[in-house]
């Protein structure tokens, strides 16, 4: 039988309502969520370190956890569970070095002198297997602490955060064995992040969490492509997200009201005359116009003028928010080369283009006005 | 409101250092004192040893009541007490409790019956030196001598024996007045002198009322008090 | 038997007060530091825990007593005073407090120190809002491991204080003579009466010790 | 002077191992629980502390004597040997070995536990391997504080064990009995002795109570 | 005067070897580096937590710490430094609640009460105040931390990945903030990251560390565009770093032998002919070219044999490495919808065009071989 985690739980933490329910099988699972959604404790939940009010936990068919209204109570031992938990605070034991944490769970196998240098070396820290934790950087704790609980060969693995503290080459050379390693081994991968590409590189599906709730489960395409909500779209980090009116439909798209603004959409949206959607605006698509050049063809439709509100740089971007006519922050991003003759101090006007092909409705069921 | 020394010089009780084994006999004989005279007494228990270093590193006390004289005699030589006192004698018993058959020679202690024998400390306490006088004197120390078991002082001897973890202790005439067990009177030319003595601390703040005290007990009404209790007056040196 | 109970009460919270400051503040001193001749001052401060509390009780009379340097420099003569009984019980009950705290302070994660100290507090506001705070169980501990000696200590008391009613006469004493004259009623009594003092004071401070919250930082579990 | 010696130390060495067992199991019993009494056991373990020792050996006297249960029931008869002067040491030793380490061991941090647990360890495991040496420094200040209070144990071991040279008496007893023989050198003489033992217990104790590392799994500083 | 920090540490911690030397102004100044580089013992050395063996550090003219060879020695108790420092691990208080670390060193200033007040509702946590540490989830735990260096009101403020348990909407509404500040009280805020798109959102300037050493510093955009060797091409995560050498000069670009390939390339570098150059290519511009399709003019040069070796997927792109016929491997860059129809199974063999404009010669000093 290939392995399988059905979890389904609910708790109540102070204010904070946890009420979860998903499926793992044989896959990276990823749970997603902002911090605070409830993501660790969901892992506790199954660990066996938090017990839910009420809820089901099975691995594999066998139950690992039960508590409901008139059944029968199940609540497996943690060291019976068969997990391996990387802690989102690693929880080294600071009275071992390296390798004797990572030996902790084997020390008695044979071999396990050999196991724990294949870890090491696995987890590129062969130098340091003497080094007790307070002697370790801050990455290099983290991957002592994914080497242990790999060590102990679990049937579940369950990663909190388990490369926030490592640069990008190193965590693409660890997320690529580690996905290697869980296919050899047939293992049920949770990995909770918050980061998208972590997310898309590791997932096979994903879970979207918001205040203890799952608010979507699919593919991370196709989550991403069809967000559930307006809510799960902002949490997968799709920007400028509007609520508009449909005014028009013709066979080059839709036509809307955006707050006083209209809106042409390429999207052929299945919204009718009259109807409220949700769309967000591709920053990609937003052009800025240059004052004193011609319009081009690319940049005719929904011209609106902004103002300077801010501006980011990333490595292979930058971005610049910008407030338009109606009140609305729109981003829009480009090329760290582009637009540098303009002037885009915060407050300088401006005119965009919000090309029609980057405006898409949200395929949501009725949602809720924000 | 001074100093703790000054305050307890011009205390008008008076502090009595006594043996613990002396607490019941002096209680009673206190009770008499006060109804004779305006004078308050209090006593300051514990074991002679203690109390002697107690009055030898400058403790101001009044009277002490040693249960072995050799103690006084060396705080006497030694200038902390005068000579005003008393000595008293005591009697060794040995006492079993009230399930065992009583003895009535120390030879009878040979008997197999008693796994256990308790004596005071044989070279602290007079009674223990005592006890090995009366044992040897009658020939049988080497046979029960295996059984003897020390206590630090003649009290816990008997509280040895009354606890059942003794069968039979040989312990002070004085201790045994009020207790459930029979007894039997060790001949007094078995042994040497049981020696108690109580005399005037030399650095006594109170040493008017200290000697009215010490007189006092060799008053007929305290020798009959000290009799009862199985203490007997050997010399009284009054103070007059 | 409330004579006793209540000048038993004083001493153990004089000698409790004097043990908190100078234990504590030894074992402070000593929980991080490794001074010249430490294994030395460890020895001294435990010396009154291996020697009979009597003989500890000898050693305090000479050091009290009409020769010692107390009676001679000071001018005080502390024989046969309730103070002398605080100091008794402050020697005997010192090794406690010290021990137990020291393991316990020297346990304290150093990390939350320094980042007390990056926020400007001086070494004595690490102490007291840090250090102590996260050593807590361990110094309550040894607070009430002393305090609990000092209210039964005897044997050096009995030395120094005298064994006096009304004056001198803590609740050990009082049982030790209700003992030895075979009261054993009255023993009894304030056997229990003193068993009810001990955990009417432990059940107290162990709301202390339960505190707020673990000591961790970590993920909620 | 050497018999005494020999034997305070085979006395001391067999309570400080009932201290460990016992001690050491109930403060791993109470340190995270909170069952229904505990107040009314933790007054019970703490009460050989707040009693004058000889009132605990007379009570020991009667539980140990031939009247008591121990006698009648297990057909022992320990009076007067020195497996009685253990169990004096192991009553009046307790309380500190357990007072010491279960706050020490309160204090560990639960996520190291549990983490243990996620990696299969047995609870048994979990406190072999994890809580006890994160304790370390409680533990060994419990051990310690009971294994010098045993050796020094004077009171109650008077009551039970005797005074017999060449069988009961512990050092602690002849040093007392110097002290009342006023044999002034002698006494000095052992009490030397006595601080040396200590001294060198200390000494080796505290090589265990450095330990590896400091309690904590932090960035380095 | 205007704030200034400079430091000189060196400082051997086993076999690792600290020995940083660089200085920041009124700035945001970047400590990027792998896991291990020395960017926390850099701060430790800093805040006083690790005294350097030689060296010294001075912030506004002040003297902070000072060890050298004949010099008077000077060390500054950690109090006195005036620095705000979020630890890596947090390291809260953990018998203190969210508020009460928070208000650790103003409490007896008036008016604390509403400055943590201020500082929780700032870092989105007004619920959150009276939860202890381990009840707040690890993202609250390190808003909480840095709340709490804030409100201290340092000079110098060090930030040790202060967001690297945050969620992308989140992060940046702090990152803004963050800056705000910064200008706003004149700090000298050092910021360690290992992400690349923060350390361009934050940096001013940038240091880019290996093994205790400071490689190179400058302006972001500037380091990208011309790392200093190949190791900080790689760290700021430059792809397809390779050696070659020049065969040919034209105007159109130079031309290369690749370990036996020849690539053209239209960077018109200042090398000259049989030298050996440092080259990267834009994995973007690696084309992956359909077997069936008539080579178009974008792809017609530089095409070479390769095999497929690995596939990974991120939220905008899924990136592909193929080992090329001369045995390196290259990557390539597009987005998730491209290339679909193509069987990219590991092993399956692939023809890839690398574009002229896509190959770019790093400016280096003589470079050493790797
Ligand atoms: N013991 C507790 N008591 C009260 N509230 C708690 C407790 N433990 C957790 N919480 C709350 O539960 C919520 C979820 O916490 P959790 O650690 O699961 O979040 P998370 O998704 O892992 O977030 P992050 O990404 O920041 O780590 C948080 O708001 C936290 O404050
Ligand atoms: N006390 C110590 N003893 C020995 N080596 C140490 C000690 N502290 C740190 N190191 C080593 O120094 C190096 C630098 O550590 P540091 O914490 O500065 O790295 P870092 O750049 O912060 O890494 P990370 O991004 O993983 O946190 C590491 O290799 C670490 O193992
Ligand atoms: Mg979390
Ligand atoms: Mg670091």
């Amino acid at each position: 039988m290939s392995a399988r985690l059905l979890v389904r739980a609910r708790r109540r933490l102070d204010s904070f309502q946890l009420d979860v329910d998903f499926e793992a099988g044989s896959e990276t699972f990823v749970l997603f969520g902002a911090s605070g959604a409830g993501k660790s404790s969901t892992l506790n939940a199954i660990a066996g370190l938090l017990h839910p009010d009420e809820g089901e936990i099975t691995l594999d068919g066998e139950m690992l956890f039960r508590r409901e209204l008139g059944g029968a109570r199940v609540n497996l031992a943690t060291r019976q569970r068969g997990v391996g938990y990387v802690f989102q605070n690693y929880a080294l034991f600071p009275h071992l070095n390296a390798a004797d944490n990572i030996g902790f769970a084997v020390r008695r196998q044979p071999r396990a002198a050999q196991q724990v240098e294949k870890m090491l070396e696995r987890m590129h820290l062969s130098h340091l297997g003497k080094h007790y934790p307070h002697e370790l950087s801050g990455g290099q704790q983290q991957r002592v602490a994914i080497a242990r609980a790999l060590a102990h060969r679990p049937r579940l693995l369950l990663l909190d955060e388990p490369f926030a503290a490592l640069d990008q080459p190193l965590k693409e050379r660890l997320q690529v064995e580690l996905l290697q390693l869980r296919r050899e081994l047939d293992l049920v991968v949770l990995y909770v992040t918050h980061n998208l590409d972590d997310a898309f590189a590791m997932g096979d599906r994903i879970a979207v969490l918001q205040e203890g709730r799952v608010l979507q489960r699919g593919r991370p395409e196709d989550v991403l492509a069809e967000p559930a909500d307006s809510d799960v779209a902002q949490i997968m980090g799709i920007r400028n997200i509007f609520h508009a009116r449909v005014t028009a439909r013709s066979p080059e798209g839709v036509q809307f009201d955006w707050d006083g603004i209209t809106l042409q959409a390429g999207d052929e949206a299945s919204v009718d005359t009259g109807e409220w959607a949700t769309l967000y605006i591709v920053p990609e698509e937003v052009k800025i116009i240059y004052p004193d050049v011609p319009l081009s063809d690319t940049v005719s439709h929904n011209v609106v003028d902004a103002e300077v509100n801010g501006y980011q740089r990333a490595a292979t971007h930058h971005s610049l928010r910008a407030k338009v006519s109606n009140g609305a922050i729109v981003e829009t991003r480009f090329a760290p080369s582009a637009y540098s003759e303009l002037d885009l101090k915060a407050g300088a006007p401006l005119r965009l283009a919000l090309r029609p092909a980057g405006i898409r409705v949200l395929r949501q069921r009725r949602g809720k006005r924000r | 409101a001074c100093s703790p020394a000054e305050e307890r010089a011009s205390d008008p009780l008076l502090l009595v250092s006594a043996a613990s084994s002396l607490s019941r006999v002096l209680q009673q004989i206190r009770v008499d004192f006060e109804t004779t005279t305006a004078d308050r007494v209090v006593f300051n228990f514990g074991s002679s040893g203690s109390l002697t270093q107690q009055i030898r590193h400058g403790a101001t006390v009044d009277v002490f009541a040693s249960a072995s004289q050799q103690y006084l005699d060396e705080l006497r030589h030694e200038g902390h007490l005068a000579d005003t006192g008393l000595t008293l004698h005591g009697r060794l018993v040995v006492w079993t409790p009230p399930d065992e058959e009583p003895v009535a020679t120390v030879d009878e202690l040979t008997a197999l019956r008693f796994r256990r024998i308790a004596l005071a400390h044989t070279k602290l306490a007079p009674y223990g030196r005592a006890a090995i006088e009366a044992l040897q004197s009658s020939h049988v120390l080497t046979q029960v001598e295996p059984r003897l078991v020390q206590a630090p002082d003649v009290l816990t001897a008997l509280r040895y024996a009354e606890s059942g973890s003794a069968d039979a202790a040989l312990t002070a005439l004085s201790l045994v007045g009020d207790t459930d067990g029979r007894w039997y009177t060790v001949p007094a030319d078995l042994h040497l002198k049981v020696q108690l003595g109580i005399a005037v601390a030399t650095g006594s703040p109170r040493a008017q009322q200290a000697r009215r005290f010490v007189d006092h007990l060799s008053t007929p009404a305290a020798v009959s008090i000290f009799e009862a209790n199985g203490l007997f007056l050997t010399t009284a040196q009054t103070a007059l | 038997m409330w004579a006793p109970l209540l000048l038993s009460l004083q001493v153990t919270v004089a000698a409790t007060l004097l043990i908190i400051c100078i234990g504590g503040g030894l074992a402070v001193w000593l929980a991080r530091r490794e001074p010249r001749g430490r294994a030395l001052i460890e020895t001294a401060i435990h010396l009154p825990l291996v020697l009979p509390p009597s003989v500890v009780g000898y050693y305090l009379l000479i050091v009290l007593g009409r020769r010692g340097p107390v009676s001679t420099w000071l001018e005080w003569d502390l024989l046969f005073s309730w103070p002398a009984a605080v100091i008794a019980a402050t020697v005997v009950g010192m090794p406690l407090m010290f021990q137990a705290s020291r393991a316990a302070i020297a346990s304290v994660n150093p990390d939350l120190e320094q980042v007390a100290r990056t926020l400007g507090a001086s070494e004595l506001g690490v102490l007291w809002r840090v250090t102590l705070p996260l050593a807590r169980r361990g110094v309550i501990a040894g607070v009430v491991l002393s305090a609990t000696r000092a209210l039964g200590e005897f044997g050096a008391t009995l030395m120094v204080a005298g064994n006096i009613p009304g004056r001198t006469q803590t609740l050990p004493l009082a049982i030790y003579d209700a003992v030895q004259s075979n009261d054993t009623d009255l023993a009894n009594a304030m056997v229990l009466l003193m068993t009810a003092v001990g955990f009417v004071s432990l059940w107290w401070v162990r709301r202390f010790d339960i505190g707020p919250r673990p000591q961790r930082s970590g993920t909620p579990v």
